[in-house]
């Protein structure tokens, strides 16, 4: 602790000063693996969860890579069709339950979230626990199913193919999805109610950071959708293992009512993962913009909306499956709907750049390649809500392309930005930023070289979940493998440099990006209290300039949204 | 008859993080017990979803199959049905009474006699749904080779009344588990049941466990009946 | 170039379907180009330390914006809407002349068969500029009946009937594709929309021969050979009835359980004595050496083909099949009704049964 | 919070009645089963568990002096549980009519 470091402009405590008879950082607050596997402290938690996605990240990214190097060439080479089959339901199944659903709300949620509010701890710190135990109980689960032989399902499980015809561990595999399930309820009812009754004293709702915002709106849905998901699981569970004749059509069952029920769920389940990002996005942008947020009010609606409207429009992914055509309006007029709280939100992220003092750190390079991935996810998405169109792009490459933009290009942006932003609070340590820029450029890049040529070849007529292709979709597939190498190199950078940084990074100041926002008035990483006194919190947020004043490079920051009594 | 509630009580039950509010042991307390109240009643309506999903699935299919379904709702056995229906409705009074006398911090024989009689009735339920399920399986009422109705789609009925009672009765264990958990700390602390937020939560839980049932006696009993 | 990027378009929906795609590429092009474009000005004119004018926004300002541009994207998703739901409304009613053509999908092959008595697989000819209609069933999981050209995809579904339409415009051959993920072979299942001129349509129709195959064989064995006299329904001979044993569990004297597949078949064929069913006597003599392989294989295949049916006992359109089709299910083709008696059944590709 | 002493023969006095009322709708439910009207029986069926519910809710759940907080999540359940029903069967009944 013998390097010099300077000053915090916040003037509060830094690494030098902790000596002086502060209490230790969470980190060193305890060693031992039982003061890590039964702690209680949300920071820790969300160490657990990080440590626990990565791992998952990578599993489902080696799934993805076979996938696409088997798609290099229109023929079988490497792998046969049922393992092919496998892949991709492994693929899908670990990302989505295992990676996205946890991957913002539960580690940069559960690490920020008191923090941001001012609060000493999430309001029930052992369901907390609970909460990432189940976690992992779900995710050993499915990899048992994995290691035994595999599924073939596809990620959503669709019957009757999943209760009747699939030869794989099905019924494992739907039992790991069903606890992790009950992971995300217990992550939504903490959330939701350490949000309410946790917030600092001045912290009102009009005052919340849009991250915080974020996080109730997912946890809501949370909370509402993810008990419908395991209800179908275990219907598709009891069909299977018991024989409990649900949605067996030879009975009258009828397994279109399984895809309303499994879409119920997994709509929101998009939302579930976009919320969170745009929340982070909303951090980074203002702060390296040095603006207030443009129309925070505005915002605020716009994720209140997303998240109940969401719930309506389930439908548009059942256009083609024999859905009334009634029914079918409905479900398309609610999807154009639910576009325009997304649209205000790109529309207000862009507005805030405009007349600030735009910096262009690792984090910011995210969030803007954020704005741009999003909005062609978006955008292609109505294409997915208009009838004639989702007709002909239903189950082809372009729903792929589609959904991969909003829940790669965008969550996953989202995810690396804010790991980035938030790493020094959370390790105390900086980053390489050359190393974090180029991998940024590199991932967007890597990105769009990988989907968007599956858009055309969705258009021209690839279907998805096929293992050998028709040749005249082969020059978009050699494109997107490609795109996908570049894609890897992009995402196993990080691995590499932010261990490195764990070790022989600089130490972080306690702000070192001069940022609003109460998680930035307390040391790095934070003391298991999270505060050195009771937060009191005066103002809004996002004050990086002065109320009808334009921000001003080098100005000193007003404290205005946190002091410390 | 002890515990007076207060500043002593309240410091004793306050955790973390809520001990870190800065008001009195007392206001702070209020508080927690306010979030625990609020935070099982979201964890219900969670759990409204989770049957919400089940009983539409059963409304699709009546809608679609109502002479299988009024076959198959006749076949079951009312007598055990209501029977089950009457203990859990009086499982709930004592719960209440046990909730009711526990927040007022003043009768803890009547508390610990109520939570017993509630776990008791829990028990006697489950019992009498074990004999149902016997006299099921000997009727050939199980979804499969030998299902004793004609219509296919009271198989699907019948699915449908295995996989929810189960449910609801791996809910109403739970349940019976939380009350005798209680119960136990009731019986070795006197003070410990005394405005113990604990046992509000339980008591809601307790009481979701008994509507979920009063809903499920006219979808599984009551149909069919006329005919 | 451009025509690399755009499927062939070879149907009157095909033409209507790219025009509103067209017109939400561009939307969604002057949108990004929009966005991309304010955000690159936006971050290099305000970047960090630049020289440019930073004056404070006034606070209305932001409030009409917000409200400009909330009613201006709510103004244009309408239309999208208005416009992408006329069309499909416009689809709806199917002409009443129309071909009807029975598509039977199944593991991992379709089968379709036209209203004028032309049945293939894999396979189907249409004429061109006539209306055709599809009516839709599978026999297994769910798949989903997809020709690029024709912008057209339906699902076909176990037990029920769904139906769309289309109007070939063009002739030619087009690819038909599965697009619902069905199991192993899902990306083989494929086949070929053949559009012809009226007169070449109707000259392949008149030259269509009767079907026969191994299915068909096998039922004409099953009453040559003597097996009708005791298996068929009705019969006098207390003997099990065979229809929809398929892949079903079958209970034996002695409590075992057998698996109704091809080895229990050959099994009871050759040697009847072995495994009993439940409840008969072992009054079935042997037909080994009376019976070659390939006619074991033919009956093993009509068997097949009656279907796995649920073991409950099911007369044959029970439980009704619940549909959009108008009419009810005896009045359809036959090969529609599961369980019915089966004309037209070859032997399925191996159709996927739980182990 | 009620009036008057606070003793256990108040409590009984507060919750017997309700006991009371839900067992009496339980006979009525069981009894109306038997009706000849095929889908007034039903009608009535679940109109009783619903008014069996809401005295449940409101006064062993004690709804009735929760918070606003508490009830908006009660009502949430509600309300999301609406959407499902109400778009799933839009399909479901749709489909049916049309078939």
């Amino acid at each position: 602790m013998s390097a010099p470091v300077a000053a915090s402009p916040t003037g509060l405590a830094d690494r030098d000063e902790l000596d002086l008879g502060l209490p230790p950082s969470y980190l060193a607050d305890g060693h031992g693996v039982g003061s890590w596997l039964l702690t209680t402290d949300h920071k820790r938690i969300a160490i657990l969860y990080a440590v626990t996605i990565t791992l998952f990240f990578f599993l489902g990214g080696a799934a993805a890579t076979l996938v696409r190097l088997e798609l290099f060439t229109p023929e079988a080479d490497i792998v046969r069709a049922d393992t092919y089959n496998k892949l991709f339901t492994l693929h899908g199944v670990v990302m989505v339950w295992f990676f996205l659903i946890p991957s913002i709300p539960n580690t940069l949620g559960n690490f920020l979230l008191p923090l941001m509010i001012g609060a000493r701890d999430v309001a029930f710190p052992k369901l907390n626990l609970v909460s990432w135990y189940l976690n992992v109980g779900g995710g050993l689960l499915a990899v048992a199913a994995l290691l035994a032989g595999g599924v073939d399902t596809g990620w959503t499980f669709y019957v009757p193919y999943s209760t009747v015809f699939s030869n794989g561990w099905v019924s494992l595999t739907v039992l790991g999805v069903f606890t992790t399930g009950f992971s995300s309820i217990a992550t939504g009812v903490n959330f939701i109610a350490t949000i309410h009754m946790l917030r600092a004293p001045g912290l009102s709702w009009f005052r919340l950071p849009l991250f915080v915002w974020a996080m109730y709106t997912t946890s809501l849905m949370f909370v509402l959708a993810t008990p419908v998901l395991a209800v179908t699981l275990l219907l598709v569970f009891a069909e299977r293992s018991f024989g409990l004749p649900i949605f067996d059509p030879a009975r009258g069952g009828d397994p279109v009512l399984f895809q309303h029920l499994f879409w119920f769920y997994s709509h929101p389940a998009v939302y579930i993962m976009i919320l969170p990002a745009m929340g982070v996005i909303s951090e980074l942008i203002t702060c390296f913009a040095r603006r207030r947020i443009f129309g925070y009010t505005f915002m605020v609606y716009a994720l209140v909306a997303i998240a109940v409207i969401g719930f309506f429009t389930w439908g548009h992914h059942m256009f083609t499956s024999g859905m009334s055509s009634y029914a079918a309006l409905v479900f398309s007029f609610l999807s154009f709907i639910v576009a325009v709280p997304s649209a205000i939100k790109v529309f207000n992220w862009t507005g805030t750049l405009y007349r600030g003092q735009v910096g262009f750190e690792s984090p910011m390079l995210y969030a803007l390649g954020f704005v741009g991935l999003f909005t062609l996810g978006g955008l292609t998405g109505l294409f997915l809500a208009s009838i004639p169109v989702d007709v002909h792009v239903q189950d082809t490459y372009f729903v792929v392309a589609h959904f991969h933009y909003i829940m790669v290009g965008a969550s996953v942006s989202a995810y690396f930005g804010g790991l980035h932003f938030w790493w020094p609070k959370i390790t105390g340590r900086m980053y390489p930023e050359t190393w974090a820029r180029f991998a940024a450029i590199l991932m967007f890049f890597g990105f769009n070289l990988t989907f968007f040529p599956q858009f055309i070849a969705g258009y021209l007529g690839m279907p998805r979940r096929y293992h050998v292709y028709p040749p005249e979709f082969q020059v978009w597939n050699v494109l997107s493998s490609s795109g996908a190498a570049v894609l890897a190199v992009a995402y196993l950078m990080p691995l590499g440099y932010l261990t490195w940084s764990l070790l022989f990074g600089e130490r972080a100041r306690n702000n070192p990006w001069d940022a609003s926002g109460l998680e930035w008035r307390t040391s790095s990483p934070p003391p298991r209290d999270n505060f050195f006194g009771a937060p009191r919190v005066q103002g809004g947020p996002y004050s990086y300039h002065p109320e009808g004043v334009a921000p001003i490079h080098d100005q000193p920051r007003i404290p205005a949204q946190g002091s410390l009594t | 008859m002890s515990g007076a509630p207060g500043e002593a009580g309240a410091a004793a039950h306050l955790r973390e993080p809520w001990s870190e509010l800065e008001t009195g042991p007392a206001a702070a307390f209020a508080r927690q017990r306010d979030g625990a109240t609020f935070g099982i009643w979201i964890f219900l309506a969670s759990e409204v979803l989770f049957f919400a999903a089940l009983f539409l699935i059963y409304t699709a299919y009546r809608i679609a199959n109502p002479e299988a379904f009024a076959a198959a709702g006749r076949a079951t056995n009312i007598v055990y049905g209501t029977l089950n229906t009457a203990i859990l409705l009086t499982s709930s009074l004592t719960m209440a009474m046990a909730a009711q006398g526990a927040e007022k911090g003043l009768f803890r024989r009547l508390t610990l006699g109520c939570l017993a009689a509630t776990a008791a009735l829990g028990l006697a339920f489950l019992v009498v749904k074990g004999f149902e399920y016997r006299e099921d399986i000997e009727k050939h009422l199980v979804p499969g080779a030998h299902f004793a109705l004609r219509q296919a789609p009271a198989q699907i009925f019948f699915g449908f009344y295995w996989l929810v009672t189960v449910v609801h009765a791996i809910h109403l264990g739970i349940g019976i588990g939380l009350v005798t958990r209680l119960l136990v700390k009731g019986w070795r602390d006197p003070d410990v049941l005394t405005e113990n937020p604990q046992v509000e939560v339980t008591a809601l839980y307790w009481h979701l466990v008994d509507l979920v049932w009063v809903f499920l006696y006219p979808m599984l009993y009551l149909p069919g009946r006329a005919g | 170039m451009f025509a690399r990027l755009m499927p062939e378009a070879a149907s009157v929906q095909a033409g209507l379907t790219d025009r509103i795609f067209l017109g939400l590429t561009i939307v969604s092009g002057l949108t990004l180009a929009l966005v991309v474009g304010l955000i690159l000005v936006f971050a290099i004119r305000y970047r960090r330390g630049s020289k440019a004018d930073r004056h404070p926004l006034p606070a209305i300002v932001s409030r009409e914006f917000e409200i400009g541009w909330t009613a201006a994207t709510i103004f244009l998703f309408l239309f999208v809407f208005w416009w992408a739901a006329s069309a499909e409304i416009g689809a709806y009613s199917v002409p009443r002349d129309a071909i009807e053509i029975h598509v039977v999908a199944k593991q991992w092959m379709w089968k379709t068969q036209a209203s004028n008595g032309a049945r293939e697989i894999n396979e189907l000819h249409v004429p061109v500029n006539a209306p055709v209609k599809l009516i839709l069933t599978s026999q297994d999981v769910i798949h989903s009946f997809y020709v690029p050209a024709f912008r057209l995809k339906r699902d076909a579904l176990p037990d029920q009937l769904t139906e769309t339409w289309f109007q070939a415009t063009k002739t030619g051959t087009y690819g038909l594709l599965c697009t619902e993920y069905c199991g192993t072979d899902h990306a083989r299942m494929l086949g070929r929309v053949i559009v012809m001129e009226p007169e070449d349509y109707a000259r392949w129709l008149s030259a269509q021969p009767e079907g026969d195959d191994l299915a068909h064989q096998g039922e004409r064995l099953f009453s040559e050979r003597g097996c009708a006299g005791c298996h068929a329904p009705g019969s006098t001979v207390h003997a099990p009835d065979l229809a929809g044993i398929w892949g079903r569990p079958v209970p034996l004297e002695g409590g075992r359980i057998a698996t109704a597949d091809a080895a229990y078949i050959r099994d009871s064929i050759l040697q009847p004595g072995r495994d009993v069913v439940a409840g008969y006597r072992p009054i079935m003599p042997s037909y080994a050496g009376l019976l070659s392989d390939g006619e074991i294989q033919a009956l093993t295949a009509y068997l097949r083909g009656l279907g796995s049916a649920p073991a409950v006992a099911r007369t044959p359109g029970l439980p009704d099949l619940r549909s959009n089709v108008p009419g009810s299910a005896p009045e359809r083709s036959p090969a529609m009704v599961p369980g019915a008696p089966v004309q037209d059944r070859p032997a399925p590709a191996g159709p996927a049964v739980r182990p | 919070m009620s009036a008057g002493p606070d003793t256990p023969a108040a409590l009984w006095r507060r919750n017997l009645p309700v006991w009371a009322a839900l067992m009496a709708l339980l006979a009525l439910s069981a009894w109306a089963a038997y009706w000849p009207f095929k889908t007034l029986n039903t009608v009535t069926g679940f109109a009783i568990a619903g008014a069996k519910a809401g005295l449940v809710l409101l006064v062993f759940m004690q709804l009735r002096r929760a918070s606003g907080l508490v009830r908006l999540a009660a009502a949430c359940g509600l309300f999301w549980a609406a959407i499902l029903f109400t778009l799933t069967l839009a399909d479901v009944l749709s489909r049916l009519a049309g078939g």
